[in-house]
């Protein structure tokens, strides 16, 4: 008996209690009990795994093992917060805000564990669906606008990825065996599969969940969603709706590989990936908008995971372990910046500065974050960003990897301006006064996030080294 | 392939123009509708026996494409009393000729990608990569939000027609899925759109311009 | 050992003599008789005798500068050949801390004029350091020239190699390192045409103008230091001479100390038919000496 | 086994600030506690360090980096020999900062500045012994972000936030470099292990490759000229401690790595070395010019530190040339010259830092215009900084004289030896003398200033000796200058045994230095002067004369009463020097305002700024901004732009489906080619089957365990060869 029903069902469940309770002060407490079981699960489900059958529809291969994993540890974190926020949000009614938030638990786990595209993209559609709620949380037109650009440009992003899809079964009917969407399926018969509608799917899925993952140019929705939507959701957009659509482009990727098309596929990607990275330092060199910087940011490392994955072989292990490294440090920094938005009472560098003395721990957060998103020893990215560099040298890239540190290099000089100007500093006599102080349940999830960031940079630890072995393995086509 | 596949897909296609050609939303509203309610039919013209499965998906498309959406549409319109006219980026012979120079170009990619046997001579890619491309250029040229989801829908639709190369491919729990999805998309975009007439007391997305560089 | 005792006989007690030879000769050109040759002796003796009086201001510095200048002359003198002995100290490299003892003494003596926090001494310290900049790449020009051509590091070898090497042919750069030292010569020893040393305007003056509040003993011996150093760099600037004058052998002798008389009525003449430089353009000057040492050093290796 | 003793020392460091950081913030124990520690870690340290350059270092050990799967840390001479700075300043600093950053005034700031002092001196030291390229960056970021939090420990000022976030800049991109310098390094020798390649195996380019970024990443770190524009302003906005660290040892370590790593690589061509040469002269005359123009004490002292890193490069530059031209002596007395310029440095600069730094602490400015007189009111201090100037003037008999001594040797070795070498000393001799000349201008006109003449405003009057805790470091860098500049020999065995450490790549062996150069006659001499001078004051019985003067007005031309005012400015003293150079320094002048009938009282001033950082990279980097900003209309907020764009893209993908040259079938021959174009379209750019199956294992496997070398091996063979024949095709690349 599969234990992914459980994983899709119990939120759903919780999902139900919480439109149930009618107390707007307990039932943010659903949430960290949701988290924690849902992350004891995901460890029962990685410690024990159970035989990948080829037919199941609901299965974990080491890809959607990676995937539950950093979705699953970033939303214990933000379950915790979140539960914090909501009580200093009491004046907000937050019954959808629980509701949603669940659901996207649930859903972001049906997407790690189906092994059917059609079912996949049913997930990401439903996790689009769910998040739009979560962006809309404080009613003010800001966050409609932004609601609204995030719906647009997210369902146009998603219909296309549904062609592709459509794309991808057809290459399939059309190499002569049955139009078929099971991912062993298309794995066995990859070879087979008629290249040019092979080719078409491959773009139509890259623009489809490159605009999920916000890939420039299809990025434009984030900086509005992430500055808008509370920080705790920024996190979880950042962190877990990303690395879902990753996912999808991943499982592309794969039947690509395995079909013999690396070349093509690597050139579109790192394409992507360095445009990206382009667009972001473009527009992270002097932003004032904290929360927009960090969207940008995400965009960046999109389009640094992108890369990766266009570097082949040598660099898969580096981008994903950045997967994880991104989604954890996202976390530590949106988080951080909540609680600073909170103390500040806004996100702008002209009204903030001196968060290291207003508020010590999460400003100190902040920065630490800051250093550990932009690669700085010895923290988790250093390690993935190292090795997707030493993954171009040793391909051959030359030029990729020298653009590659100078577009890091922008990004720092554009992300540290501002970070800077925040945490150092006086903060202004308004900023003094406000309520917000730093309190165990809103700094405790992002000092545990750090730590899991440190860790990862010290000591890899083996399991997860292991994990994403196999993932690495997995998708170089090796049993 | 039956013979009534084709010539419905013509029909569509010259919805495609109307719906850009037309200066009133109810209109489009109303071509969409149909443009929906046809393409619903479509599974029910397949070759064989028609499923249950098929059935099923046949009537739940053109109630919802077709009924349930249309009038949620007009009711969003009424709610909001706006004046009917579209409001277009560029005229409307421009969208007209860009929304054939698609269909043209559709034709031609088609043309690139090879088809089995069974499909040879069927319509379907050029017809749906054209409505995909209507859709674009609904959502491209068109201020108002109602317009701009009508856009959306034209674009589904398109993504729609090309399922018809594979429904026996597609299990019917994921072509209900993508249904589901697309219906509560809609839903949820009405509720903002409702949400964006309170707040700004106008559809016009010209208003939803403050989050910026 | 006797050349080394008579080495350092000279060393201490010829120096007052140059500048009354050379005041003498001023004198014979303006047509007076002018006070006698021994004149400096008097005056060193008569400073040392007197008591002190120091400015406020100064502390330490102000009396331990001429001292220290006084040392660091004395030592450098004891490491240039005089005539055809070898100095007393002649090691590999010693040419670098020759140099570098007269830069010990211009810290301290411009230290010791910015400790009375007069105007004019700071004036007087400023341009001193300021020729010194140019001044000194000149001497080292010329001494990567004599080490090229001696293929040693030592001064003693380096000042006895131009005699064999005129003799090798290798005249050109000689005369351009001998035009650029004495030039280097006049502005240490602070002589017209780059100081005058017997004006009365503290604007004008540069090495005076920093020992303005110096007198008596401290006085007499900065006038001392300052001959011994005419005659250190003199002897050296005869060194290189030498080469270009007969029976040069000979004039190693004893009559080495005559040359350096006649090179102090040189300078007199100098000073009888110039006039002092506007400031602004002795850098000039010292810039053409720095030109002709390295013309020298780049004729040599080319 | 004296590296397990620098471990100690390293951990010992590293923890010192904790407990400070622990305790309330009321409690001031933690101050003692870190200082404390600090000076037991510094001995501990220095203990250590003597053994490893007695050659008791013993066998590298292994340090495991788990995350990227290696680590090992070694002692050999080399890496000794600059432990010794940096645990000598790490504990006199912490010894300082406690009279001069007490806990009490600065409750806040001094827990975290404590903290960080540790970390840099841990890290610093990690580094050193490093010999693995991880662990080498891991204690160089280390040794970076504590210097950032060093540098702006004042915060609350703008300067000081200014100034970290250039130096933050400038440190980053420097790391970057050396990511790519460890990514290449990794690729053709198969492993992150710093061990010498053997000669010939690298192709040239590759060499090149590697001496550029070792350049950038290095020399941005140790302040040399083009890339120095960090280091002054970083310097003079530090607590004045934190300033004689950085200035004394950080920078020390560019030099460091650009040694080690030229060390690793046996066969650097010629030109590097005379590359580096003409580099060390251009930071040396360049940054002593600079100087020159200041007239902020601390901005001064730090372009001081760029004109000693200039002859400390001109040093390595010889010696570099020496070992491709194959000339033991050069090696010899420039790599002698390098080495112990290194030690001086970090001996007399912190020694000026720590003085400027009193200074500040009782005047509480940096404008040298508005002190002067000190002498009389510091005494101890004022003596100090003379010893200080002397030795960085490079004159007799201190240590600064030493070093450029053999410099001047090298140089003139060459210049009577080969023609190339007489080219070298072409470039070097005169430029060192001026540099000489030059750095003595510029110290008489700081002592003069700031130390003697009159006080020029009440602060100055009022100044008072400053503590114990702060003189007695000072005493004890004093006695080091003094020592190594009166028995240079007593240090020649280190130098012997860093060069020939550094030499072990090439096989060749090194030269004594005591062989080369008659160092014991230095000492000699060094005495004589000291007996003449002592002979002298005797013979004039010095104390009681000058207790018995009379006392009068300074002679002002015959002004009654001569006032501070009427002094020599620092501007003033070295204008002519700065007008002679103007054309590098370009000072800005602002003339004194003359407006009305009877004009008002008003002020005339002029300063220089840098010409790196104010001329090139501001504007610029304004410019950058300004055309980055242009990028913002793409974003103005329309939904209708943002579909626009998801379909332009979509339409240029999918123009990647057919080729260019094949466009023109695309529109003529409908049907039938298509696939055909496609499928080739395909096959064209297919990769060699299998080739990333087989690279598969070698990614994790090399990346996480230290083990499988062979694997690494069949990577070591450089670009040249590997470019060529890439495992996937370079598309964009």
């Amino acid at each position: 008996m599969s234990m992914a029903p459980l994983f899709l069902i119990f939120p759903a469940v919780a999902a139900v209690l919480a439109a149930l309770i009618p107390s707007n002060r307990w039932r943010p407490w659903l949430l960290p009990v949701a988290g924690t079981l849902h992350a004891a699960l995901t460890g029962v489900a990685l410690v024990r795994p159970e035989p990948l059958s080829p037919t199941a529809w609901l299965a974990l291969d080491p890809l959607g093992k990676v995937i539950l994993l950093v979705v699953s540890l970033l939303f214990l974190c933000c379950s915790y917060y979140a539960a914090g926020y909501l009580r200093s949000r009491s004046e907000q009614p937050n019954r959808v805000f629980c509701i949603c938030l669940l659901f996207f638990l649930s859903t972001a786990s049906l997407v790690a564990w189906s092994r059917h595209l059609g079912l996949m993209w049913v997930a990401v559609e439903g996790l689009t669906l769910v998040t739009a709620p979560l962006i809309f949380f404080n009613h003010t037109q800001q966050s409609i606008e932004a609601t609204w650009k995030y719906m647009v440009v997210g369902s146009v992003g998603i219909a296309l990825a549904l062609l592709g899809t459509f794309f991808l079964a057809y290459s399939a009917q059309h190499a002569g065996h049955g139009a078929s969407l099971m991912v062993s399926d298309l794995l066995q018969h990859a070879p087979a599969l008629s290249k040019p509608w092979l080719h078409a799917a491959f773009v139509l899925l890259l623009v489809g969940y490159g605009t999920k993952m916000g890939l420039a140019p299809m990025h434009t929705w984030k900086p509005d969603a992430y500055g808008e939507a509370p920080c705790v959701v920024g996190a979880l957009l950042s962190g877990g709706v990303t690395s879902c659509a990753f996912l999808a482009l991943l499982r592309a990727y794969h039947i690509s590989v395995a079909a013999g098309e690396v070349a093509y596929v690597c050139r579109l990607l790192l394409f992507m990936g360095l445009l990206s990275m382009a667009t972001a330092s473009l527009f992270m060199v002097g932003q004032r908008d904290m929360k927009r910087m960090l969207a940008y940011s995400s965009v960046e490392h999109m389009g640094i995971l992108v890369l990766g994955l266009g570097l082949g072989a040598p660099a898969l292990f580096g981008t994903l372990l950045h997967v994880v490294n991104n989604g954890l440090t996202k976390g530590v920094l949106f988080l951080s910046a909540g609680n600073i938005h909170r103390a500040y009472h806004s996100k702008s560098t002209e009204q903030v500065s001196g968060a290291m003395q207003r508020v010590p721990l999460s400003g100190t957060l902040f920065f630490l974050g800051f250093l550990a998103i932009t690669g700085s020893p010895p923290f988790g990215p250093f390690i993935s960003e190292f090795l997707i560099l030493n993954g171009a040298f040793r391909s051959g890239r030359m030029v990729v990897g020298a653009l590659f540190l100078v577009l890091l290099l922008i990004v720092f000089i554009g992300m540290g301006a501002t970070v800077l100007k925040i945490v150092q500093g006086r903060p202004s006599i308004a900023a003094r006064k406000t309520s917000y102080r730093d309190t165990v349940l809103s700094g405790a999830p992002i000092l545990a996030l750090l730590v899991l960031v440190l860790l990862i940079g010290v000591i890899l630890p083996a399991p997860l080294a292991a994990l994403i072995n196999d993932a690495v393995r997995y998708l170089e086509g090796q049993p | 392939m039956s013979n009534f596949f084709n010539p419905i897909l013509v029909v569509v296609l010259l919805l495609n123009l109307f719906v850009l050609g037309t200066s009133r939303i109810t209109s489009v509203i109303r071509g969409v509708a149909i443009q929906g309610a046809l393409i619903g039919m479509l599974p029910l013209l397949l070759p064989g026996h028609v499923s249950r499965g098929a059935f099923l998906m046949a009537v739940l498309t053109i109630v919802l494409k077709g009924v349930v959406i249309p009038v949620m549409m007009n009711r969003a319109l009424r709610d909001v009393e706006i004046k009917r006219e579209v409001e277009p980026v560029i005229g409307f012979q421009a969208s007209v000729i860009l929304g054939a120079l698609g269909a043209v170009w559709a034709l031609l990619f088609a043309g690139r990608l090879p088809l089995t046997e069974a499909h040879a001579d069927s319509l379907v890619v050029p017809a749906s990569l054209a409505t995909v491309l209507t859709g674009f250029i609904l959502l491209i040229t068109r201020f108002k939000a109602l317009t701009q989801v009508m856009g959306y829908l034209v674009l589904e639709n398109g993504v729609f027609i090309f399922g018809m190369l594979l429904v026996q491919a597609m299990p019917l729990v994921v072509e209900m899925g993508a249904l589901l999805d697309l219906f509560v998309a809609v839903f949820v975009i009405c509720i903002i759109v409702n949400h964006i007439n309170r707040a700004f007391s106008t559809l016009d997305t010209r208003q939803l311009a403050s989050l910026k560089e | 050992m006797l050349e080394t005792l008579i080495h350092i006989a000279v060393l201490l007690l010829l120096p007052p003599l140059l500048p009354g030879v050379i005041a003498k000769t001023k004198a014979w050109f303006a047509g007076r008789t002018g006070p006698s040759v021994f004149q400096p002796y008097y005056d060193i003796v008569k400073c040392l005798q007197r008591s002190w009086v120091l400015s406020e201001t100064t502390t330490w510095i102000f009396w331990a500068g001429p001292i220290i200048t006084l040392a660091a002359t004395l030592l450098a003198g004891l490491m240039v050949p005089l005539g055809r002995a070898a100095a007393p100290i002649a090691f590999t490299g010693d040419l670098i801390l020759f140099a570098y003892l007269f830069a010990l003494a211009r810290f301290f003596t411009t230290s010791a004029a910015l400790d009375t926090g007069s105007a004019f001494e700071g004036m007087g310290a400023a341009r001193e350091v300021t020729f010194g900049c140019l001044s000194e790449p000149a001497l080292f020009f010329a001494f990567m020239v004599l080490a090229k051509i001696s293929g040693t590091l030592s001064l003693t070898p380096m000042l006895h190699a131009p005699a064999t090497a005129f003799a090798a042919g290798i005249t050109a750069p000689l005369m351009l390192i001998l035009i650029g030292l004495f030039i280097v010569l006049l502005a240490e020893t602070c002589r017209v045409p780059v100081d005058d040393p017997n004006t009365h305007l503290e604007l004008t003056m540069i090495h005076e103008a920093m020992i303005l509040d110096h007198s008596g003993p401290l006085y007499g011996i900065i006038l001392y230091g300052s001959a011994m150093k005419m005659l250190v760099l003199g002897s050296m600037v005869l060194q290189v001479l030498l080469a270009f004058l007969p029976e040069r052998e000979m004039l190693r002798g004893p009559l080495f100390l005559v040359l350096l008389v006649l090179l102090a009525v040189v300078i007199g003449i100098v000073e009888s038919v110039m006039a002092r430089l506007k400031m602004l353009h002795v850098p000039y000057l010292l810039i053409s000496a720095l030109l002709f040492c390295s013309f020298a050093f780049i004729l040599l290796i080319r | 086994m004296f590296l397990i003793l620098i471990l100690l020392a390293v951990a010992v460091a590293a923890l010192s600030g904790l407990p400070g950081i622990l305790l309330r913030r009321s409690d001031d124990g933690g101050e003692r506690i870190s200082a404390i520690s600090m000076v037991c870690a510094a001995c501990v340290g220095l203990v250590g360090a003597a053994g490893g350059l007695l050659g008791y270092g013993g066998k590298p050990l292994a340090l495991v980096w788990p995350a990227v799967g290696g680590g090992s840390v070694g002692l050999d001479a080399l890496s000794a020999f600059f432990l010794v700075p940096v645990f000598l300043i790490g504990g006199l600093g912490a010894v300082y900062g406690l009279g001069y950053w007490p806990h009490c005034r600065h409750p806040v700031s001094g827990r975290r500045l404590r903290f960080f002092w540790g970390m840099l001196v841990a890290g610093m030291a990690l580094l050193v012994v490093a010999r693995h390229a991880m662990i080498f960056l891991l204690g160089w970021e280390i040794m970076a972000l504590s210097a950032f939090f060093l540098v702006t420990a004042e915060g609350h000022r703008i300067a000081s936030r200014q100034a970290g976030w250039i130096y933050l800049i400038s440190t980053h991109v420097s790391v970057l470099a050396l990511f790519a310098l460890f990514a290449i390094w990794r690729h053709v020798t198969g492993s992150f292990a710093m061990t010498p390649v053997a000669p010939q195996t690298l192709g040239q380019g590759v060499t090149a490759l590697c001496m550029v970024l070792v350049l950038v990443g290095f020399g941005l770190k140790a302040g040399v000229m083009p890339l120095h524009f960090w280091l002054p302003g970083a310097h003079a906005n530090a607590p004045s401690h934190v300033s004689a660290i950085m200035s004394g040892v950080v920078i020390k370590t560019g030099v460091y790595g650009m040694i080690r790593w030229s060390a690793l690589l046996p066969d650097v061509p010629v030109a590097w070395g005379a590359l580096i040469l003409l580099l060390g002269a251009l930071s040396g005359v360049l940054g002593v010019l600079f100087a020159l123009g200041q007239h902020d004490f601390k901005r001064l002292l730090a372009y001081h530190s760029v004109e000693n890193i200039g002859i400390i490069l001109m040093g390595f530059g010889v010696a570099l040339l020496g070992r491709a031209m194959n000339r033991p002596e050069w090696v010899t007395l420039g790599f002698g010259a390098c080495l112990l310029h290194v030690w001086n440095h970090s001996l007399f600069k912190p020694l000026l830092f720590f003085c400027a730094g009193a200074v500040m602490q009782v005047t509480g400015t940096r404008q040298m215009d508005r002190l002067g007189g000190l002498a009389k009111r510091m005494p101890w201090t004022a003596a100090a900084f003379f010893v200080g100037a002397v030795a960085i003037c490079g004159l007799p008999p201190l240590n600064g004289f030493v070093s450029e001594w053999l410099l001047y040797l090298g140089l003139l070795k060459g210049a009577v030896g080969t023609a190339g070498g007489a080219l070298a000393a072409l470039v070097g001799v005169p430029t060192l003398a001026l540099i000489g000349a030059l750095a003595l201008a510029c110290f008489v006109k700081v002592m003069g200033t700031v130390f003697l003449g009159a006080p020029r405003t009440q602060s100055a009057a009022d100044a008072r000796e400053v503590s114990r805790l702060e003189l007695v470091p000072m005493a004890v860098l004093v006695a080091g200058c003094a020592l190594i500049g009166v028995f240079p020999s007593a240090v020649a065995f280190a130098l012997d045994a860093a060069t020939g450490c550094w030499l072990q790549s090439t096989g060749a062996t090194a030269i004594p230095v005591a062989q080369t150069v008659p160092l014991g006659v230095i000492s000699l001499l060094a005495l004589l002067l000291l007996a003449c001078v002592a002979g002298i004051f005797w013979r004039m019985r010095i104390k009681e004369v000058v207790t018995a003067a009379r006392r009068s007005l300074s002679w002002d031309c015959g002004y009654a009463r001569p006032d501070a005012r009427m002094q020599y400015t620092a501007g003033s003293f070295a204008r002519t020097l700065v007008l002679i150079f103007r054309g590098v320094l370009r000072p800005a002048d602002h003339p004194p305002q003359v407006t009305k009938l009877f004009p008002v009282p008003t002020r005339a001033y002029s300063h220089v700024d840098d010409a790196v950082l104010d001329r090139v990279l501001m504007p610029a980097g304004r410019k950058v901004e300004e055309g980055f900003a242009w990028f913002h209309r793409f974003h103005r907020g329309l939904t209708q732009h943002y579909v626009l764009y998801v379909l332009v893209i979509l339409l240029i993908l999918m123009c990647t489906l057919f080729p260019f040259k094949n466009l023109f079938a695309f529109v003529f021959d409908r049907r039938g080619g298509g696939t055909s174009v496609c499928s080739s379209a395909g096959k064209q750019t297919l990769a060699p089957p299998g080739a990333p199956r087989a690279q598969m294992p070698y990614t994790y496997m090399a990346t996480l365990s230290p083990g499988n070398q062979a694997a690494h091996r069949n990577h070591g063979r450089p670009f040249t060869e590997r470019a060529g024949t890439p495992a996937l095709p370079t598309a964009y690349a």
